[in-house]
């Protein structure tokens, strides 16, 4: 187990060390955000002082040098756009999406596995028609045009909730019902069909001669089974979420890291955005690590 | 038999709904079972003879099962009309079931201890007692350590050990039947003895009816009192296990006892002075810490069949693959024509391909689903060019399925088209066309029938013949071996622990290991088999 | 468990009505169309940050209020020195938000921080790039500012130049702004909002809003539902097609002019036929009331009617695309390239509807006969093309691009738009070079009529660009304020002009 | 594998029974599941659109009538093919949906295909080689998981144009792991397969398994997530648009009309809705499709399909 960590982190870094390096060049291939800080009026004189003052005169290999010297010492360098470290800025976004998608994905866990698992158990049934067809028209709408949709019906036109931002609880419900739909009919469906294999198993068919009854022949049997499969797609949704919800948290007004990397990249704020890079591969990677741990606890033949 | 059976079955008849359409399973199937009773019913797979047994617990999905008709009465009342929930009610503490491949049936993420226990608390037994109950089954069925064990998972025990944790697990409440589909079918021979012994001791003990399902003559003589032969759906003969051995009334029984192996003439050695085509010395390899294979040393003459024999685990199969360079020898040499092959390079080691050859144990899985039967067996032109024009390879793959007994007309079909006996010919066809000398066939037919798997036998002894070709046989079936070898070679733990001529091993054993071996595998006739019995317990009893 | 999750629901219940009761006091709520980068006073050019620091927490040396010009705010008054030089005389009795009291040291450290070279500051870069200013204190409250070279406008320009302490760094952006205005800065939860309240001790009258809170929201469908739903009092930025409701929604010339840049020094844009042919192409008046908002004016030149020097004599070029195909014609005969392939670029997101805007002009310029392809850019690369120094490689270009005037005077647009060294000219005319440069020396009613010839000649004899429209914004405006949008709704906000109904 | 099997004869002939092409068979399990049969339905007239659409009605729906903007649905007095509205430039909405069909198609099949060809030849590569190949290619399937597909539409989409073709890139790249990591892990789990050892001992080259064993076995697997994914990036492509950095007009996709009406979702719910409610089509055509394929490319599932239903769902 020890040793497996250790190898799953050296390939985490050295990947994290690629994607660095991959992001820095490329993403200085987007052009030279002076023109972007100053108003279209400012004199060749501001705009020059403006690059000496971050650094953007130096070839880029000197920048780079700069970059990984202070990133060696956890410093990622100031936002141009925010005039605050970069991390700050980062870590004040990731709470808020990291927050968003734990809260989320906990939702669409417990009911795409209740869900999904009930509509296995009667296979072609009219409750499994139903969930199937619905999570599917809800997995294929934009998420944009669901979120203003759900705006104009539930908090202009019945008023039940607000329309934006954060504050009270009952700002939390319109973006997590958005992000909810597409992780939910995903998810549903693999749960369906893996429970479905799993019904069909020959332990399955043990417990039913041992005279176990359908809830626990579906929810001790076959649950445990059947989510090891379905654990690999969550853990690509969650990815997905903490990769930043960029849709549903520029429509909510939601300070999330999707929103602040978008904002970024268009205002070519590089250290935010390779901060912003760093923070989410590091969660997802962990997440990744915690993923193949818990893949151990479901299934016990699993050892590292 | 004048007071009504504990478990009675009526006219009972099962269709399926397939890709093909509409399924006979069972037709008019009738039995009974009385306690204290053991009955067997014996088939070939397809004959359905697992149908009735399901429908008892009623585990068959509807669709794509449909009863049709027929009724079953336990106690004499008929299951098929009572509530699901009440049939469940039965399911467990009534009738009991266990399976073939019990690593399979046994629910792999959860221990075994608890899967145990689940048995009682399903049907309202306290958690607590539960779980002692268990302790003591576990103790019963003897798993060794038990206490430690409780929390142990399936994947952590011996085969032989699993099959006992599923019957701890079927007889947690003492069922009045216990139903075992196969019990013993993949378990060593000597496993399979003490599972059977143990089955026996248990309906002992309890007077439950045994229902027993299988395939093998022996198990029957081991065990049955009565005996149920179906095929294809329908009963075709019944009655004691003796009297149906002895005086079958069916021509498929009879076919089906005649095709038991064990009971031939056995070959005599080849002459010696004749130079070995395969000479293997002191072969070995580690997989880590564990020796899978040590310091094996034979001969492969040509023309011969050299068996080996052993128990899972005893390092049969990975010999074969070191030959093979499926895996790389640790140490050793295998000279082939005095190369050694162990050390060949690529090149060399590519013609020498079309030297050794082998058929797998399972040809449903050893031929690429995907591939035709042409491309199957025409690959090893496309692989090895110089062997044929392609203008030529349509000719010879009718004439390599023709020598196989297999119709060449249905070349352009797909391996799932074919019964499993046809697939291992066809997997057969595939060596040949190589032209090969020698063939590795491990465990090439313990995947079938008894029937196919004489008639596969005496396919490979007629190539022999005409070929001249030489066999490494890897099998554990010793009957079998016994019909078929030159010379034998018993393997346990990874070495050889005795070689030499057919009738040498058979008739003077000179191992104990060997002689075990023997003494395990079962007879058909249940009287041969009860005096084997007899005498295996009083060995035991030494 | 049902009794917990009821109380919970409670709970939550009463925080949203709580939320609104507050909202009906005297505070307001404000949405904004962006959030704020920083707090920065320097950078309150910048519409959103102007919204909320503008006046409102710094203020600035003199104001421009609309309908009446140029206006004291703290200084009361000023004279020309000449040579360049400037006396302006401050406002006594004023404080700033940390206690201490407003001098000339202020406004001298400010105009130094503005325009110095630590902090790159907005307003510095755009109003006083190129020139040199420098102070000389005279007493407490009063102060000499030069320009070099002479600004004629320099009162004008001081409205831009927003007054901060003397102990603000010279070299970091403040995150806690203070100044002079009635409201200090309480609180900034980035990513969330904005809070401000009354100063106590501020010089001028008793403001009736007493706090205020500022919310982001990008979308404008969002934005607009939010007043609708109370749950923000202003929206001073909607998307017309979102002003539906006559009662909240208002209207305002927003001081920003659209038009297409032509790259004169290209052929075949260096002909004048082929421009007035561009010209004549667009059916300007199809735009007003459909993709654009009814009341948008069109457009002669490159400042607001409001603006000084604006010439109301010239004529929009009318919609005439059987003229514009014999220009082409004419052209073509001479051995004009016109068929040769124009890239018309856009902005992604410049103005609302901007998408509609540009298609529809796209297939107006095709209609007529021209080779043209659309591409919109964001706003990075779109600068590329915009601003100088041009690609070497590029072809014939006309690029769209909105422009914000709100300061009463051309001096800020001309120079930058048509000077052979403007950053976003595309023309090289020393005839226009002269003319620019007469008016900006020039004051009064010289300067006016001087301004507005140089209009006329952009738009009449070289046919300069293809001026398209003066915009108009919305703002949504919850009825239980009384506030009306004006011009300068397009960069500041001012709370203390808010009054309930 | 499971004990069911055993209920079941035994059909060594099984195609003499069945004397229907299997093109037909297809055809009737797919009546059997009516969904799926819509669906495949749809999804040719989705396909004749991109084929047809813009040589028919090109010319319809880019001409421009500014004072006839967002002229309301149903009005079936006016030409058909004004029947869903006009937008907003006027320009009639269905024939603009069927034009805009080509692209969008053209996109999403694009980047699928050249995500499923790059991805799984670097899976299968990785699968079959070298544990330092292997950890070279996953480690690079990493770095593109975690890149920002964002960052990489702005990367692209500044260095070249925002074209079509570019979006396909951009598309493609984001995807290429999803396939890179399935076809890997099947080619680890396939190459165990006695198949492969088989044509291992008839000495069979390393290209030879992996491309005549290893492939069409991974291959039903990777095109059913194929079939997902195409709805996957075609919701992807809508929501770059509505970010502004996906297609640029006058090109059109249905993605780019969904972002485009989305202002005017309060005042002319039309000119998002039908373009959505394609996009909503076709993806939930091509999800019940691949469920469909799922059933019937599975033997132990098969059945539901093969059955007569007695009622009808």
């Amino acid at each position: 187990m020890k040793s497996f960590l250790g190898k799953r982190a050296i390939a985490s870094a050295i990947s994290l060390i690629g994607l660095i390096v991959l992001v820095f060049f490329l993403s200085r291939l987007t052009g030279d955000p002076t023109a972007l800080y100053l108003p279209v009026d400012a004199s060749l004189e501001s705009r020059e002082q403006f690059r000496e003052l971050h650094g953007l005169n130096d070839p880029l290999i000197v920048q780079f040098g700069t970059y990984v010297s202070d990133l060696v010492r956890f410093d990622f360098g100031d936002s141009i756009r925010r005039s605050e470290p970069a991390l700050d800025a980062v870590l004040r976004a990731f709470a808020w999406t990291l927050q968003l998608a734990l809260i989320t994905m906990s939702l669409v866990i417990v009911t795409a596995v209740i869900v999904g698992s009930l509509a296995a158990f009667h296979v072609g049934g009219v409750f499994d028609r139903i969930t199937t067809f619905f999570s599917l028209v809800g997995a294929s709408a934009p998420d944009f045009w669901i979120a203003i949709v759900a705006i104009v019906l539930f908090s202009v036109n019945l008023g039940w909730v607000p329309t934006s931002g954060t504050g009270t609880l009952w700002h939390w419900i319109l973006p997590v019902a958005v992000l909810f739909i597409r992780p939910f009919g995903l998810i549903l469906q693999v749960v369906r069909g893996s429970m479905i294999s799993v019904l069909g198993s020959a332990y399955v068919k043990t417990a039913r001669a041992k005279g176990v009854r359908n809830r626990p022949i579906i929810f001790v049997h076959g649950l445990r089974n059947a989510m090891l499969p379905v654990i690999t797609v969550i853990g690509d949704q969650a990815a997905a979420l903490l990769n930043g919800a960029v849709v549903v948290e520029t429509i909510f007004g939601f300070p999330g890291v999707g929103k602040l990397m978008i904002d970024s990249i268009l205002q070519r704020d590089f250290s935010v955005v390779l901060a912003a890079i760093f923070v989410t591969a590091v969660a997802i990677f962990v997440m990744n690590i915690l993923i193949d741990i818990l893949y151990a606890v479901l299934d016990p033949r699993i050892r590292y | 038999m004048g007071e009504t059976p504990l478990l009675e079955v009526r006219n009972l008849s099962v269709d399926f709904h397939t890709v093909g359409g509409k399924v006979h399973a069972v037709r008019n199937v009738s039995w009974h079972l009385s306690r204290g009773e053991t009955l067997a019913i014996l088939g070939e797979s397809g004959s359905g003879k697992s149908v009735s047994a399901s429908a008892i617990m009623n585990l068959i999905d509807c669709p794509p099962g449909e009863i049709v008709s027929g009724e079953i009465l336990f106690e004499g009342q008929d299951v098929l009309k009572m509530s699901s929930n009440a049939r469940r009610d039965l399911n467990g503490r009534r009738i009991a079931m266990i399976f073939q491949d019990p690593l399979s049936h046994l629910n792999p993420v959860y221990t075994v201890g608890f899967q145990i226990a689940e048995t009682m608390t399903a049907h309202g037994t306290p958690r607590v007692q539960a779980r002692s109950r268990a302790l003591e089954l576990m103790a019963r069925v003897g798993i060794p350590d038990h206490e430690a064990k409780f929390d142990a998972y399936p994947h952590q025990f011996s085969g032989g050990q699993r099959q006992r944790l599923m019957i701890a697990m079927a007889l947690a409440l003492k069922p009045d039947i216990l139903i075992a589909d196969e019990p013993t079918t993949a378990l060593d021979v000597t496993v399979q003895a003490q599972v059977l012994a143990l089955l026996e001791e248990l309906q002992q003990e309890t007077g439950m009816g045994l229902l027993l399902i299988t395939h093998d003559l022996g198990v029957v003589a081991e065990v049955a009192d009565r005996v149920v032969v179906m095929n294809s759906g329908e009963i075709v003969e019944a009655g004691t296990a003796s009297d149906v051995y002895h005086d079958p009334g069916h021509p498929y029984t009879r076919k089906l006892i005649a095709a038991v192996p064990g009971t031939g003439e056995m070959a005599a050695p080849l002459e010696t002075g004749i130079k070995p085509i395969l000479e293997v010395n002191g072969l070995t390899k580690h997989f880590g810490s564990f020796i899978a294979l040590d310091d094996a040393s034979l001969t492969v003459l040509p023309g011969e069949t050299v068996a080996i024999v052993g128990e899972s685990g005893s390092g049969k199969s990975t010999l074969a693959k070191t030959l093979l360079r499926l895996e790389e020898a640790t140490s050793g040499e295998a000279l082939w024509h005095g190369r050694d092959l162990v050390t060949m390079g690529q090149r060399e080691l590519f013609s020498l391909r079309r030297d050794i050859q082998m058929v797998f144990q399972d040809p449903t899985q050893s031929l690429n689903p995907r591939m035709s039967v042409y491309d199957i067996v025409s690959e090893a032109f496309a692989i090895h060019p110089k062997i044929l024009p392609r203008s030529q390879w349509k000719a010879r793959v009718r004439e390599l399925l023709d020598q196989v007994g297999l119709d060449a007309n249905h070349m352009n079909r797909y391996p799932h088209q074919f019964s499993g006996g046809q697939r291992q010919r066809i997997a057969i066809a595939r060596s040949l066309a190589l032209e090969p000398k020698l063939i590795i066939c491990d465990e090439a037919v313990s995947a079938l029938d008894v029937s196919i798997q004489s008639q596969v036998m005496t396919l490979l002894t007629g190539l022999q013949d005409k070929l001249g070709l030489s066999y490494l046989f890897i099998a554990h079936d010793l009957p079998l071996v016994r019909d078929f070898a030159h010379r034998v070679i018993v393997m346990q733990d990874g070495r050889i622990v005795e070689q030499g001529p057919v009738a040498q091993i058979f008739e003077a054993p000179r191992q104990t290991y060997t002689r075990n071996l023997i003494a395990a595998s079962l007879h058909p006739d249940p009287e041969i088999q009860a005096r084997r019995r007899s005498e295996r317990l009083a060995m035991a009893g030494d | 468990m049902k009794y917990q999750n009821g109380r919970v629901a409670a709970i939550l219940l009463a925080t949203t009505i709580a939320g609104q009761a507050m909202a009906q006091e005297q505070t307001v709520t404000v949405v904004l169309s962006e959030e704020l980068d920083v707090v920065e006073p320097c950078m309150a050019s910048r519409s959103n940050i102007g919204r909320v620091v503008l006046q409102n927490i710094a203020e600035t040396v003199t104001e421009i209020v609309p309908g009446s010009g140029l206006q004291p705010r703290l200084a009361t008054s000023w004279e020309d020195m000449g040579g360049g030089t400037w006396r302006f005389t401050l406002r006594e009795g004023v404080t700033f938000h940390d206690g201490s009291s407003f001098t000339a040291e202020d406004v001298a450290h400010s105009i130094a921080r503005t325009t110095g070279d630590q902090i790159v500051c907005e307003i510095g870069a755009k109003f006083f790039g190129g020139i040199a200013i420098t102070t000389d204190i005279v007493d407490e409250h009063t102060i000499d500012i030069t320009a070099d070279p002479a600004q004629p406008i320099l009162p004008l320009l001081m409205s831009t130049m927003t007054v901060v302490p003397a102990e603000t760094p010279m070299d970091s952006f403040v995150e806690t702004p203070v100044g002079t205005g009635p409201y200090t800065f309480d609180e900034y939860n980035v990513g969330q909002n904005i809070t401000l309240s009354h100063y106590e001790n501020y010089w001028g009258d008793m403001p009736e809003v007493l706090s205020a809170t500022y919310l982001f929201r990008s979308d404008s469908a969002v934005r607009s539902a939010m007043v609708a739903t109370g749950e923000a009092d202003i929206a001073p930025n909607i998307a017309v097609q979102d002003a539906t409701d006559p009662a909240t929604d208002y209207a305002y010339p927003n001081s920003e002019t659209v038009y297409l840049r032509v790259d004169h020094e290209i052929a075949p844009l260096n002909d004048v036929r082929v421009r007035e042919a561009l010209n004549l192409a667009v059916d300007r008046q199809a735009f007003v009331g459909t993709v654009l908002a009814d009341g948008t004016l069109l457009a002669t030149g490159m400042t607001p009617p409001s603006t000084l020097g604006y010439n109301a004599e010239l004529e929009p070029y009318g919609y005439d695309p059987d003229r514009a195909r014999e220009l082409l014609q004419e052209a073509a005969a001479d051995g004009v390239a016109v068929d040769s392939s124009i890239t018309l670029i856009g902005r992604t997101g410049n103005f609302g509807n901007v998408l509609e805007t540009m298609e529809a002009l796209l297939q107006m310029f095709q209609d007529v006969g021209f080779n043209m392809e659309l591409q919109m850019f964001e706003v990075a690369e779109w600068e590329n093309s915009y601003s100088r120094p041009f690609a070497e490689d590029r072809g014939p270009t006309l690029v769209a691009a909105q422009h914000d005037n709100a300061n009463g005077d051309p001096v800020f647009s001309m120079y930058f738009k048509y000077a052979s060294d403007g950053l976003q000219s595309g023309i090289q005319d020393p005839q226009l070079d002269d003319m620019i440069a007469a008016a900006t020396a020039a004051t009064g009613e010289e300067r006016e009529q001087l301004w507005s010839d140089t209009f006329a000649y952009i738009h009449d004899e070289i046919v300069g660009d293809v001026m398209l429209f003066h915009m108009v914004g919305f703002s949504r405006v919850n009825p239980r304020l009384a506030f009306e949008p004006t011009i300068k709704t397009n960069s500041e906000l001012q709370l203390a002009q808010i009054s309930f109904n | 594998m499971t004990t069911n099997s055993d209920h079941i004869p035994a059909q060594p002939s099984a195609t003499e029974d069945v004397p229907t092409s299997p093109a037909k068979q297809v055809l009737r399990m797919l009546w059997r599941d009516k969904l799926a049969f819509f669906a495949a339905v749809f999804l040719i007239l989705v396909i004749l659109c991109a084929i047809f659409g813009p040589m028919l009605f090109e010319e319809e729906a880019t001409r421009q009538d500014l004072r006839g903007r967002n002229a309301p649905p149903f009005d079936f007095s006016r030409n058909w093919l004004f029947w869903l509205g006009g937008d907003t430039l006027g320009r009639p909405l269905l024939a603009r949906i069927i034009v805009a069909a080509q692209n969008t198609m053209m996109v999403a099949a694009g980047a699928v295909a050249a995500s499923l060809a790059i991805g799984t030849t670097l899976g299968l590569i990785a699968g079959y080689s070298g544990p330092r190949t292997s950890q070279v290619i996953m480690r690079l399937a990493d770095v593109i998981m975690s890149f920002p597909s964002l960052l990489l539409a702005v990367i692209v989409l500044y260095m070249l144009a925002p074209s079509v073709g570019n979006l396909i890139i951009v598309l493609a790249i984001t995807r290429i792991p999803v396939y890179l990591r399935t076809s890997r892990a099947e080619v680890l789990e396939v190459r165990e397969r006695m198949f492969v050892q088989a044509a291992q001992v008839m000495g069979a080259s390393t290209r030879r398994i992996v491309f005549r064993h290893i492939l069409p076995i991974v291959a039903p697997t990777l095109i059913t997530i194929a079939t997902l994914d195409f709805a996957f990036v075609m919701l992807a492509e809508s929501s770059l648009s509505f970010l502004g950095i996906g297609i640029q007009p006058p090109e059109i996709t249905w993605g780019l009309m969904v972002s485009q009406g989305r202002p005017y979702l309060t005042s002319a719910w039309w000119l998002s809705f039908f373009p959505g409610l394609v996009i909503i089509l076709t993806t939930l055509s091509l999800n019940l499709l691949s469920n469909w394929m799922r059933t019937a490319l599975d033997p132990v599932q098969r059945w539901r399909l093969e059955i007569a239903r007695k009622k009808h769902g």
